[in-house]
């Protein structure tokens, strides 16, 4: 302990201090609230932003190339069939002559279209389907689940592949055959969510402040649910988008002369050989898609899931 | 201070950090104390304090990264600075020298495992034992800590076995091979207190028959009372008194120490007096201030508290105290009544 | 246990009943009729006495109850495309092919998957984890029928390793298995790293490691057992996932099993062939899930004595 | 109990039985009688699982009783509806045991304390943040607090937000159910004192759950002790210390160990055997017996009733 | 020209001559696109079936290299009355079962009784109800009438190896028709014993033909080996065929091209691998692909000008350079190359090109006249509706670029699952359908008399009186020279008319070992024929 060497001094540090100036309850760290926390994770997470990032720059290119692009779609050039990746056609041509570069764009755009519109079905009956069957629990919840186990036992292809028989080819009836059985498990996630959420203590509290239904839904349980929801979507929107290219594989796929990724990847696989870039291309964008979707949702879980978070 | 001459255990200026995203946690800032064969001692402090990082530091359980044992020595037995030491010389020392109970006897066993095996794992370990032999010897350390007919129990899993029995079988796990050192993180803490009873009840014979050093964490001070000889109070990662249990519960002589003491009331007392707090909330670590850690929450503090961090002050052999309180030039002021002495005998 | 099986029995059967009926609204919805190849030459006269032979001419409610007549004799009834052979035989000739390659490579899948993850969980964060996670989501990037041909062509032509098709031996049975399990391997992989991190935060962790375990003992008695619990509960759909989507990779390799007969059974409104599909599956989804949930019971042993103890 | 101070709840005979499928019941509370006075606090032990938060959350009607009456006010709370409903709910209040878990971690502590003033639609606007900075001057917190989320508060500033958001719409009966164990001790003294702060200042009724005895003694007028469901003992805090008449509460005083080294070396401990039974599966008779170190063979025969033993002071046991 | 004939093969032997003896093992590994159905020559339908059919089993007659028929179990021609309905047959006396029993008239007479008979729900008995008394049997009610009729059925049994047959009106093709698969012999106790299972399985089928069907692994394996007791052993040289059931083309590739297999066919651009090398072997069919226009429902496609406006629209070489590429023909008229006129020609060219050629100038001038005359300022939005097959789809895609191209017109593609697309056809309900039609015997008729007012296959409800006289004068005319000749008039017509918009003539295109001579790709019917093959 040092020793005292001047009185002065020593009579200010030993005089006690003003109670307005101790700082008991002062908050040092900055407030984040829970998105800016997840943010701050995620950025953290090379894969997932790296992810991210390309999905980003993926989305922003299916937007604009279809734009800025000096062919379209659909218009063939019969005179450079199948021409391999140069200064024009930055990706070569198809076996109409058609520039690579801009259906894989279309296509893009159109698989990220479908992935999304199925994510968001799935989103609202999943969510809606879940939600119910977990706040009003009992007979309710267990007629709805057995529902649930039911439409989880059909096999999924034979189902998609009978509906679109039966209601024909294209876009919508791809979409719809994606969300008759997509939204089981958002249903179940949000379910099991929704279960413990229910039961916990500041649920209870709004309730006996006599919060209602609807904004114990509203204000409590979605909320709550939300992170876990969203990661749930980030994985939805790339099985969407899978799907749609294996409906496309089988013969499935959007009408022509539209392009999904889905099937210019089923057309690509045929030219292996002759012309590698009309599946080197699509198969890249694909991947790149699926991969950082996965990667983000990855990320995201990490990121959003409360058990991950200390 | 103390003779170390047979000190099981000697921490010297311990400091243990966190790496986190946003910089720095200091969770032990420069802990020293020893331990004597034999003794219980206890460890008390606010949630947060620092006492379970110390007391898993000392069988270096928390992974690096995050933590960083940032410096100091643990020297144990005399021989050995656990802070040097291998992984593999440290699986050696776990379990064998250094038993650990945890708080949580419902979550600190493995749930797809027989009791039994979760038992003799650490014998065939270290002592070589055969299966048959470890079986043996576990069922013998079931006895010991009160477990009836341990020959059908040991081939039970961890949720066939209520709060207590687990907690016991958490003991005789620590115990399997007489470590010379007993760590309990909270022992009974998720216990009732019927149990809780029970429990101290079987530490205190076990301390006793098998000649073993307790660290007993906890922030009961009804179990302190109970259980320990010597005290050390811990507040935001550094230890700020320490004595004997008489020396701490009659002749406090830390702020922070009076505060505890006075905030719980006491079944025994009938004065239906106010409990006396301690406002505000502990330093967050990851900013710890410069001077006095307590000074914020602190109803003396002055000054200097705020400027520079007092050092401990001798007391007697045993009691040390930090704080600025017992600088000579410091004002003299009135330990609160309630609080030490022997008023309620 | 009696009561419980009993139970599930009675409910799988009103699943599969519900099913069932789903299967033949959508089936009678189907355009066209099952006469197979060739039947469009048919003179309209000859068409008409066909069905009626086939009692298609009979009201839907009728047919309906002979169909759910016949299921319930486990008369899947014979094939319209295959007309000298009973549904049940036809499964019962492909489904092994389908069976076994789902088996081995849910096999290759769990291995890898699992080994990924848990390398993936024991360097959280560091560039093992990175890497795992990155080759595990890429097997979700790549669809099989992109990886199937490629697989076939490099390694079955090109550098000649394995046969590039067909299924006459064991050699034969690695592409194929390799490229049905990419998928697999991924999930397996991100489940199995959430639930090692999960498992290596526990408390009975710590407790084993100061008993002094080495770190091997400790990841491999105490980690992975009870990490791989979740795990086991998703094998059961997985796997039956994996069997039913062994088409693509089927016709790819030209392997003798059922997935084949899930497309063209629709293309040519083989409604037999259909609904025994469906059936089929759908029952070996809820055996499998019964399966699963036996199986979990003898390794979770909290589980096992019904819900003692939480 | 005078005729002049007319309780302001009285329960009697409540039971709540779950159950759990298969057939198979639990009787979380099963024997539970008692009456609360405008103004006292009634505390409730008992160890974990006994009951107590069941019994809590049947008398604020989060759950639906199996049986029995709740009689707030004059009114029984198991059949109030709409409007009356509302009014019930803003009359009682309750205060959870895990700060963790009590307070909505997406919203901002401000909301969280004003969402009983929205959904009573108390005030708004400026005023309604008025209401709210009173309040969280009121439980020892700044203005600035309000603005933040529950994960950057500490425990027991978390409690002190979950009381100010019973507080928020002036109750008159608050249930706090373990509001301090878990908490640390220096911090417990601050919300109990805060608690006891109220109701001087506001005239509150409490149920004051808990199961650590010498916190309960030291806050309540009243305790009742609970055992499996069953309230075993119900007395003045002071005779419950001075005189306790059931094996169970005498056991559960000895238990307790009291922080002051000389007392304890000297104290004398009925330790209980084994562990509480489980309620899905309790033994007949007294719940108590087979720990019970005076047993006797019409314990396992039958119930034993609450006796008015001496005044004032109920006990469930065949020794009296 | 050389659509009949496969130009880029060698030629098979033609029987009796002898192979040059190769020690190379006389075995052969195929691959094939499909799962058999159900081997029942009185039930089968696909190619698929009758390529087996025909490998284990034989007609009175067989379709050689040149797809004419040379006799088979039958001694020799048919002696044909002369009003060409009765046929009188003798049957080789060598003729034998493969398990011994020798081949006899009642196997026929058998057959095809059966085929008829409306409880075995044979598909293809409509070629059989050409023999007197064919159609009462089909549609007979009970088992009772069947019978009845069965017993009035014009064909008899003289004595166990001769037969005869009477038809119930003139067909000049029916000697051609006599190799079909549908005409093969059964045997009734071996058909008996089968019971259900009758062609479901290796071990139940029995015929007379040049092989045994010695193994057959559902989805994944069939065997052929040499039938020793077959009249023509001698002339067989392979000793043993494996054909694996191989999906996809580009498995079939490979498998070829690591020896797995010696025969595959291969699809559009695969065929640039093999450009000039000997292992391309093309296989033209009698197939035809076309678009047929609605001419009722939609009032624009009543209009004469504007069908020839759509049909010359279309670069027909170009596509199939663009979407077949697989050496399908542009057609030049509706009947496929190689079909046989009837009368010893070949009816492509006896007919020349009937079809307007492709020109967009003059598309462009007709479909305006057309307006006009339709009273229309432009053409509706129409569907085309197609199969949703790979090259169906493709198809679509460059016909409607053609026409938005040539045309200015956008119509919009529909591509739809077979089995929609031929029920939305046969219900008359589409604008514009492309279509696909295979010959059922090698005879312009197949293809021609669809198109007859109020024909059952006359979906888009053209109609022509001159057309419908012409060709109905064809089916009652017994000189093959005159028929051929109305024919060739009918087709003139209806390819005026644009009543329907042919397209291309379907070749596929296979490779084959350079080591395998013989091998014939039939142009209809079936998918190869192995009788003459050998490996050199
Ligand atoms: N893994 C970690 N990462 C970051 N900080 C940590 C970690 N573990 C502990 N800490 C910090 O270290 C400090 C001391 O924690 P410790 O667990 O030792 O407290 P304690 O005294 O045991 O409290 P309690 O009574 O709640 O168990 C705390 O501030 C805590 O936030
Ligand atoms: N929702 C529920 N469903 C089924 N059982 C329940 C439910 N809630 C409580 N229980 C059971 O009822 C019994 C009493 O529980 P309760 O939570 O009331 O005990 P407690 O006295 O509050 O215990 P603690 O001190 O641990 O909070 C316990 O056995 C518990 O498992
Ligand atoms: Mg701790
Ligand atoms: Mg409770």
């Amino acid at each position: 302990m040092q020793t005292p060497n001047n009185a002065t001094e020593n009579s200010y540090k030993f005089a006690p201090v003003a109670k307005e100036t101790l700082t008991g309850e002062r908050i040092v760290r900055p407030s984040l609230n829970y998105w800016q926390d997840a943010w701050r994770r995620l950025k953290k997470n090379r894969l997932a932003m790296a992810g991210l990032i390309i999905l980003v720059a993926l989305i922003v290119l299916a937007i604009i190339v279809p734009f800025v692009s000096s062919y379209d779609y659909q218009t063939q050039d019969l005179k450079i069939k199948n021409v391999s990746p140069n200064a024009q056609h930055w990706f070569g041509t198809d076996d109409f002559g058609r520039d690579v570069w801009t259906r894989v764009w279309w296509g893009t755009r159109i698989s990220l279209f479908i992935g999304i519109i199925a994510a968001l079905i799935d989103l609202v009956v999943g969510v809606i389907y879940g939600g119910i069957s977990a706040y009003y629990g009992g007979k309710v919840d267990e007629v709805m689940q057995r529902a649930i186990e039911i439409v989880y036992a059909i096999p999924f292809l034979l189902i998609a592949i009978l509906l679109i028989m039966v209601i024909g080819s294209g876009i919508s009836s791809i979409i719809l055959a994606m969300a008759i059985t997509g939204w089981v498990p958002m249903a179940r996630l949000v379910r099991g969510q929704m279960l413990t959420l229910k039961e916990q203590e500041f649920v209870l509290a709004s309730r006996t402040l006599g919060a209602s239904p609807m904004r114990i839904i509203l204000r409590s349980l979605i909320p709550n649910a939300l992170g876990i929801i969203i990661v749930q979507i980030t994985f939805v929107v790339p099985s969407a988008i899978f799907t749609e290219a294996f409906l496309s594989f089988i013969g499935l796929g959007v009408k022509p002369p539209l392009a999904s990724l889905g099937n210019l990847l089923s057309d690509g696989a045929n030219y292996i050989r002759l012309y590698p870039h009309r599946l080197i291309f699509p198969t890249i964008i694909f991947s790149l898609i699926l991969l950082s979707f996965n990667l983000l949702g990855d990320g995201l879980r990490d990121a959003l899931d409360p058990k991950m978070r200390k | 201070m103390m003779s170390t001459k047979n000190n099981l255990l000697e921490v010297k200026d311990l400091r243990v950090s966190f790496r986190t995203y946003a910089g720095e946690v200091q969770a032990v800032r420069g802990v020293s104390f020893s331990l004597k064969k034999g003794e219980v001692l206890a460890i008390v402090g606010e949630s947060g304090c620092g006492k379970s990082v110390t007391a898993q530091t000392l069988m270096r359980l928390i992974p690096t990264p995050p933590s960083y044992i940032k410096s100091g020595s643990i020297m144990f037995d005399g021989k050995m600075d656990i802070t040097k030491l291998s992984n593999k010389q440290m699986e050696k020392i776990r379990g064998s020298e250094i038993g650990m109970i945890f708080q949580d006897p419902m979550t600190s066993l493995n749930p797809t495992m027989k009791i039994g095996d979760q038992i003799t794992e650490g014998l065939i370990k270290h002592e070589g034992l055969s299966k048959k032999a470890a079986t043996e010897k576990a069922i013998e350390i079931l006895k010991l800590v009160g477990i009836n007919s341990p020959e059908g129990r040991i081939h039970q899993y961890p949720h066939e076995l209520s709060g207590g029995m687990r907690q016991r079988v958490m003991i005789a796990i620590a115990l399997a091979c007489s470590p010379k050192l007993l760590i309990a993180d909270e022992p009974t803490t998720a216990l009732d207190v019927t149990i809780q009873a029970q429990i101290i009840d079987l530490m205190k014979t076990i301390s006793v028959k098998t000649d073993s050093s307790i660290i007993l964490i906890t922030h009961d001070l009804g179990v302190v009372a109970d259980m320990a000889q010597r005290v050390v109070v811990m507040y935001a990662g550094k230890i700020i008194e320490q004595g004997t249990v008489d020396e701490i519960f009659y002749n406090p002589q830390h702020p922070y120490t009076w505060g505890l003491l006075r905030s719980v009331p006491r079944l025994d007392t009938n004065a239906n007096e106010e409990l006396v707090p301690i406002p505000g909330t502990p330093p967050d670590l990851f900013a710890p201030p410069k001077g006095c850690a307590f000074a914020a929450r602190c109803p003396y503090a002055m000054n200097q508290c705020l400027e520079v961090d007092p050092e401990h002050t001798t007391l007697s052999e045993t009691h040390s105290s930090a704080c600025w309180l017992l600088h000579p030039d410091a004002p003299k002021v009135e330990r609160p009544v309630g609080v030490g002495g022997h008023q309620h005998v | 246990m009696v009561k419980f099986i009993l139970r599930r029995f009675l409910y799988a059967l009103i699943t599969l009943w519900l099913i069932a009926s789903f299967t033949f609204v959508l089936m009678k919805n189907l355009p066209g009729n099952p006469l197979g190849e060739g039947a469009e030459k048919i003179p309209k006269a000859t068409r008409d006495m066909l069905l009626k032979q086939y009692g298609l001419d009979k009201p839907l409610w009728e047919q309906y109850l002979t169909f759910l007549n016949n299921i319930i004799h486990g008369d899947l009834g014979a094939s319209f495309q295959f007309p000298a052979h009973k549904v049940t035989d036809i499964i019962k000739q492909a489904f092994p092919s389908s069976l076994e390659l789902g088996l081995i490579s849910i096999a290759i899948a769990i291995i890898a998957g699992l080994t990924l993850g848990i390398i993936a969980a024991l360097k959280h964060n560091k560039a093992g984890d990175y890497t795992a996670m990155f080759i595990a989501i890429l097997g979700v990037s790549i669809p099989s029928f992109v990886l199937g041909p490629l697989l076939s062509y490099y390694i079955g032509v090109k550098w000649g390793i394995l046969p590039a098709g067909l299924w006459k031996g064991p050699s034969y049975r690695i592409l194929p298995a390799i490229a049905l399990s990419f998928g697999t391997i991924a999930i397996l992989a991100r489940l199995m790293r959430t639930s090692m991190l999960d498992v290596l935060n526990q408390d009975y962790i710590k407790t084993a490691k100061s008993k002094g375990l080495s770190n091997f003992t400790v990841v491999v008695k105490h980690t992975i057992r009870n990490a791989i619990l979740p795990v086991i509960t998703i094998i059961g759909p997985i796997f039956v996932n994996v069997i039913t989507g062994t088409l693509v990779v089927e016709q790819i390799f030209s392997v003798p099993g059922l997935g084949k007969h899930f497309v063209s059974s629709v293309y040519s409104n083989d409604y037999t062939m259909i609904s025994g599909l469906t059936i089929f599956y759908s029952a070996i989804l809820i055996l499998v899930i019964f399966i699963t949930d036996i199986v979990y019971g003898f390794v979770d042993p909290r589980i096992r004595l019904g819900k003692g103890g939480k | 109990m005078s005729n002049a101070n007319k309780p302001i709840l009285q329960i009697r005979n409540m039971k709540k039985h779950f159950n759990l499928g298969n057939g198979k019941v639990l009787k979380a509370v099963d024997n539970f009688s008692i009456e609360i006075n405008r103004g006292e606090t009634f505390g409730l032990v008992g160890e974990s699982g006994c009951g107590k938060s069941t019994a809590g959350r049947t008398i604020i009607k989060l759950y639906d009783a199996t049986e029995g009456e709740v009689i707030f006010d004059g009114e029984d709370v198991h059949k109030l509806k709409g409007k009356k409903l509302k009014e019930f709910n803003r009359n009682m209040q309750m205060v959870f045991q895990d700060p963790y878990a009590s307070l909505n971690p997406r919203m901002t502590v401000g909301n969280i304390i004003a969402e009983g003033i929205d959904i009573h639609g108390l005030y708004s606007g400026a005023k309604r943040r008025e209401r709210v900075m009173e309040l969280l001057r009121a439980v020892g917190l700044n203005d600035e607090h309000a603005n933040r989320f529950p994960h950057e508060f500490s425990g027991g500033q978390r409690q002190r937000i979950g009381i100010a958001r019973a507080l928020a719409i002036e109750p008159k009966f608050i249930i706090a159910d373990e509001p301090i164990s878990a908490l640390d001790v220096s911090v417990q003294a601050q919300v109990v004192n805060l608690f006891k702060r109220l109701q001087k200042e506001m005239g509150l009724t409490y149920l004051f759950i808990a199961h650590d005895l010498a916190m309960v003694k030291h806050i309540s007028d009243r305790i009742g002790v609970m055992y499996l469901g069953n309230l075993v003992e119900v007395t003045t805090s002071d005779d419950l210390y001075a005189k306790p008449l059931h094996p169970y509460t005498q056991s559960l005083l000895s238990a307790i160990p009291i922080p002051d080294p000389e007392i304890e070396r000297t104290r004398e401990r009925i330790i209980l055997q084994g562990d509480v039974p489980s309620p899905l599966n309790p033994p007949s008779g007294c719940p108590f017996r087979t720990r019970c170190p005076q047993a006797m063979p019409q314990c396992a025969e039958s119930m034993p009733p609450s006796k008015e033993v001496e005044p004032n002071h109920f006990v469930a046991c065949h020794l009296y | 020209k050389s659509e009949g004939t496969p130009s880029a093969s060698p030629s098979g032997d033609t029987k009796g001559t002898t192979a040059p003896a190769s020690n190379k093992p006389q075995e052969i590994k195929i691959n094939f696109t499909a799962e058999p159905p159900v081997m029942d020559s009185s039930k089968a339908t696909a190619n698929a079936a009758f390529t087996f059919i025909s490998a284990f089993n034989e007609g009175l007659y067989r379709t050689d290299k040149d797809g004419k028929a040379t006799p088979g179990l039958a001694k020799d021609f048919p002696k044909i009355s002369a009003d060409g309905l009765t046929y009188t047959i003798d049957i080789r006396d060598n003729a034998n079962w493969s398990d011994g029993q020798p081949v006899k008239a009642q196997d026929f007479v058998y057959s095809f009784k059966r085929t008829l008979d409306p409880a075995t729900k044979g598909q293809y008995s409509f070629v059989v109800a050409w023999i007197k008394g064919g159609e009462a049997v089909t549609k007979a009610k009970t088992p009772e009438e069947v019978k009845k009729a069965q017993d009035a059925l014009g064909v008899k049994a003289i004595n166990d190896k001769q037969l005869e047959i009477t038809l119930e009106k003139p067909v000049t093709f029916f000697t051609q028709m006599l190799a079909f698969g549908t005409f093969l012999p059964q045997r009734e106790d071996f058909v008996t014993k089968a019971g259900d299972k009758y062609g479901a399985e290796a071990d139940k089928v029995i015929g007379a033909g040049p092989f045994i069907l010695s193994k057959w692994d559902h989805g994944q394996t069939l065997e052929l080996v040499k039938n020793e007791k077959y009249w023509d052993a001698a002339n067989v040289k392979i000793t043993k065929a494996t054909v694996n059931i191989v999906k996809d083309s580009n498995t079939g590739l490979n498998l070829y091209e690591t020896d797995a297999a010696d025969l595959t066919e291969i699809n559009r651009d695969q065929l640039k691998l093999y450009a000039g090398k000997p292992d391309n072997l093309p296989k033209p069919e009698l197939t035809n692909s076309y678009l047929m226009y609605q001419t009722k429902k939609v009032p624009a496609l009543a209009n004469k000008k504007i069908r020839q406006a759509l049909g010359m629209a279309i670069d027909r070489q170009a596509y199939v350079d663009t979407v077949l590429a697989n050496g399908s023909v542009a057609s030049t008229g509706l009947v496929p190359g190689g079909t046989s006129d009837g009368a010893g020609g070949d009816f492509r060219k006896s007919a020349g090109d009937t079809q307007p050629k492709f020109d967009a100038a003059k598309a462009k001038q007709l479909l305006a006249e057309g307006l006009k005359e339709a009273g229309l300022t432009a053409l509706p939005k129409m569907k085309v509706n197609a199969d949703d097959t790979e090259t169906a789809k493709k198809s679509l895609e460059f016909i409607l670029a053609q026409w938005k191209q040539n045309l200015g017109y956008e119509a919009e593609a529909n591509p739809v699952p077979h089995a929609l697309r031929i029920e939305l056809s046969s219900k008359h309900d589409f604008d514009i359908v492309l279509s696909l039609w295979g010959a059922d015997y090698n005879d312009p008729m197949t293809f021609l008399d669809m198109w007859v007012t109020g024909g059952e296959f006359d979906e888009g409800d053209y109609s022509n009186p001159e057309y419908d006289k012409l060709v109905k004068a064809a089916q009652t005319e017994v000189d093959p020279t005159k028929r051929a000749k109305n024919l060739v008039d009918a087709e003139k017509i209806l390819m005026d008319d644009q009543g329907v918009a042919p397209l291309y003539f379907r070749t596929r295109a296979y490779l084959k070992k350079p080591g395998i001579d013989g091998l014939i790709l039939p142009s209809f019917g079936q998918e190869w024929e192995l009788k003459w093959a050998s490996v050199k």
